[in-house]
């Protein structure tokens, strides 16, 4: 999707600011949420790509204003009910209790084998369209779902820059619509094909993408 | 943080809430929560890859080996270099690693990214003006220096070999390893030798 | 500048949402708001660019959640510091003033003749390069100031529609660089072109596009 | 709004902070501010654009004129057409009007916006998604009918000529005025016929 967190290029979010001597995580419920969703995603019982397009889909002025761990949050709350894990109402009542119990522990019950990994048919990742060298240029798609083709190298032309393997295809794995491993490649841009020419000559940005986000160049 | 419930913030009720649910659905358990964060705590953080561009900088072999593949970290006993591509910064050539979509970070050797990597500033701006973001790190490029930012799009994880400063030559692997950087590793900063008496290394 | 004011093919912003019986204001201080910074503007102290960049130069999740005349008032402020008709101490100061003393009329001095108008130096707007029917490119620009030419138009193909005559070039004159006149089109893109083939193939957009702003297209 | 000190907003205090500094300045009166607020209040507003409409329909010249020039809105006394170009619907052709960058809108013809046509919803929808912004205004076009977008980023203002509805060869030019709508001035509707018995026109 066309979404706020497709940055790269955008103005206006000021000089970068670093902390000293910043702690691995700001307060004790960052650190438990982010172990928390690693484990129920190591799990599989919602993937990393789902992971990511619950954080997308943040409503964006929501998405500026949250923190990093908010971010997550929103997106962890989201996965859990949109995979029938809990419901709203569940979460809201669970909240209210401990709003009122504060010190209440919790019922450990006996833990029951995690769920069978799910199985999605699978045919074999197509062959590499591309090799090391080859002219391509990234489509010009605008997917309302999840994609991992940012939109300021959509349309530009790139070379081939490394192969990597087969990857999950996020497009699809991030709406439980298969893993569809796809060749992925470095593609390497001029920075002054992106940018124009207010770009340094000498600068170039190199993404990740699928072979299906490439399309030969036209020579 | 002390404890307090009164003033707890309605994340980390939410939070709370969702470990409780969790836990109750036999998900996960308090201990493995602990276990986890405790891992990190103990020993992700730079240290690995600390210890990845100081073998680098002492064995060209397998120097050569790491840069054709990452996975050649498992010959230090570090796990997940299956999808980890190391870059190397010479005098004419600087690295320079950003997720504009997320936060993508080469965790199995740096651990977990600071939250300036993760900001919108760094990664709106490091694609489109690279030499401004590593001005502001205190870097200033020779205008000869090409530069190269990786964007992490997909699982592929960047990490930097900074370039090995002058003057180290008598040091050993371990006390190279104390001069590296997390920054060094991202490309924001170069590695300063022993007699650098500039700010601290963060 | 790449900001998210520059909204075109944006995702996620929801349905749109209409008021019955929706009033010309929502509140008094939005009329007045308004009418305060049309007479002023009308009075030159600052141009219509600039008002437009005072908004688009805001934080940009500060953007998002205000509301559309906090954006006016955040621009409006900032352009009357910007320009010293107003220092921010004296404006905090009245702010506190009528905080404590709600009922205080304001003085009302004699009303000086406004200013001259400011003299741009302005050499004649240059020829229109293009005429109707020109396949042009809108050029790959990514000015860290203000400018008309929106990211999804920026590297795609058009044709002139129409010409319109000579106008302002807003990317100087937000910054008091000039008027610098040039001929401005309209021009006609395919929706496909713009956003790909998931766009219909019985769609076009048009957009009023600077001289300076187009190439001709390579044939 | 009744007024109350007690409960007036940031905002609100600060407008009235800049127009006391700026009526003791005197860049403004609060007079004028009052006069110009009338102004709006009285007389813009949709209904300019609507006599526009009218009279396109019943005198084919006027259209012409129109169409070739919004400046020939002076013949109906009003100002302001240097700048404006009107595009007419037709059973082939569909003409919607919107400002992506900005909320720029024919205040000549059709007064101030709608809160709707400056919402981050339609201003990033209607380039992209026009059919799908239509729809969720009711109006469901043929595949076959053309969709042409205006995105003003300029001054050249827009405003839509709708089709006129069947059944009104009766009516009289100032009948006709009443029928026609802000909406299908902007394009995101189209002008019902006196029989028609639905929803109010917005």
């Amino acid at each position: 999707m066309n979404g706020v967190h497709d940055m790269g290029g955008m103005h206006g979010f000021g000089p970068i600011v670093r902390e000293v001597n910043e702690p691995l995580f700001h307060a004790d419920w960052e650190a438990r949420l982010w172990a928390i969703d690693r484990i129920v995603l190591q799990q599989g019982y919602f993937t990393i790509d789902a992971h990511r397009y619950g954080i997308e889909r943040m409503e964006p002025a929501h998405y500026l204003r949250a923190s990093y761990y908010e971010r997550w949050l929103a997106s962890f709350e989201y996965n859990l009910i949109h995979e029938g894990i809990l419901t709203d109402d569940e979460l809201r009542a669970r909240i209210e209790f401990l709003r009122r119990h504060p010190d209440s522990a919790t019922r450990q019950d006996a833990i029951p084998a995690p769920p069978a990994p799910r199985e999605h048919p699978q045919s074999p990742p197509p062959a590499p369209r591309f090799a090391v060298g080859d002219s391509v240029v990234a489509r010009n798609i605008h997917p309302v779902g999840h994609t991992r083709l940012p939109r300021y190298a959509r349309g530009k032309h790139g070379t081939i820059h490394r192969l990597h393997g087969s990857h999950i295809f996020p497009d699809t794995n991030a709406h439980g619509l298969g893993e569809n491993p796809q060749p992925l490649y470095i593609v390497r841009f001029e920075a002054r094909e992106l940018w124009g020419d207010s770009a340094g000559p000498r600068e170039a940005v190199y993404l990740d993408l699928w072979d299906s986000y490439l399309e030969p160049a036209r020579s | 943080m002390p404890y307090d419930p009164e003033q707890e913030p309605y994340v980390a009720l939410r939070t709370k809430a969702l470990e409780s649910l969790l836990i109750e659905k036999g998900l996960l358990s308090a201990e493995a929560v602990d276990e986890r964060i405790s891992e990190y705590e103990r020993d992700i953080g730079p240290l690995k890859g600390a210890r990845v561009v100081a073998r680098a900088w002492v064995e060209p072999d397998f120097k050569a080996r790491l840069l054709q593949h990452g996975a050649a970290i498992a010959e230090l006993g570090l796990t997940g270099g299956d999808n980890l591509v190391v870059v190397e910064n010479t005098p004419d050539e600087h690295h320079l690693v950003v997720c504009t979509l997320c936060s993508c970070y080469p965790w199995m050797v740096l651990g977990l990214p600071p939250t300036w990597y993760k900001s919108f500033a760094y990664r709106s701006r490091a694609v489109i003006e690279p030499r401004a973001v590593l001005h502001e790190f205190g870097l200033d490029l020779d205008e000869g220096v090409a530069v190269h930012v990786h964007d992490s799009s997909a699982e592929v994880r960047y990490m930097v070999l900074p370039e090995r400063p002058p003057g180290t030559e008598e040091l050993t692997e371990v006390e190279l390893a104390a001069l590296v950087t997390r920054d060094a590793m991202i490309g924001v900063a170069k590695v300063a030798g022993p007699v650098h008496q500039g700010v601290a290394p963060v």
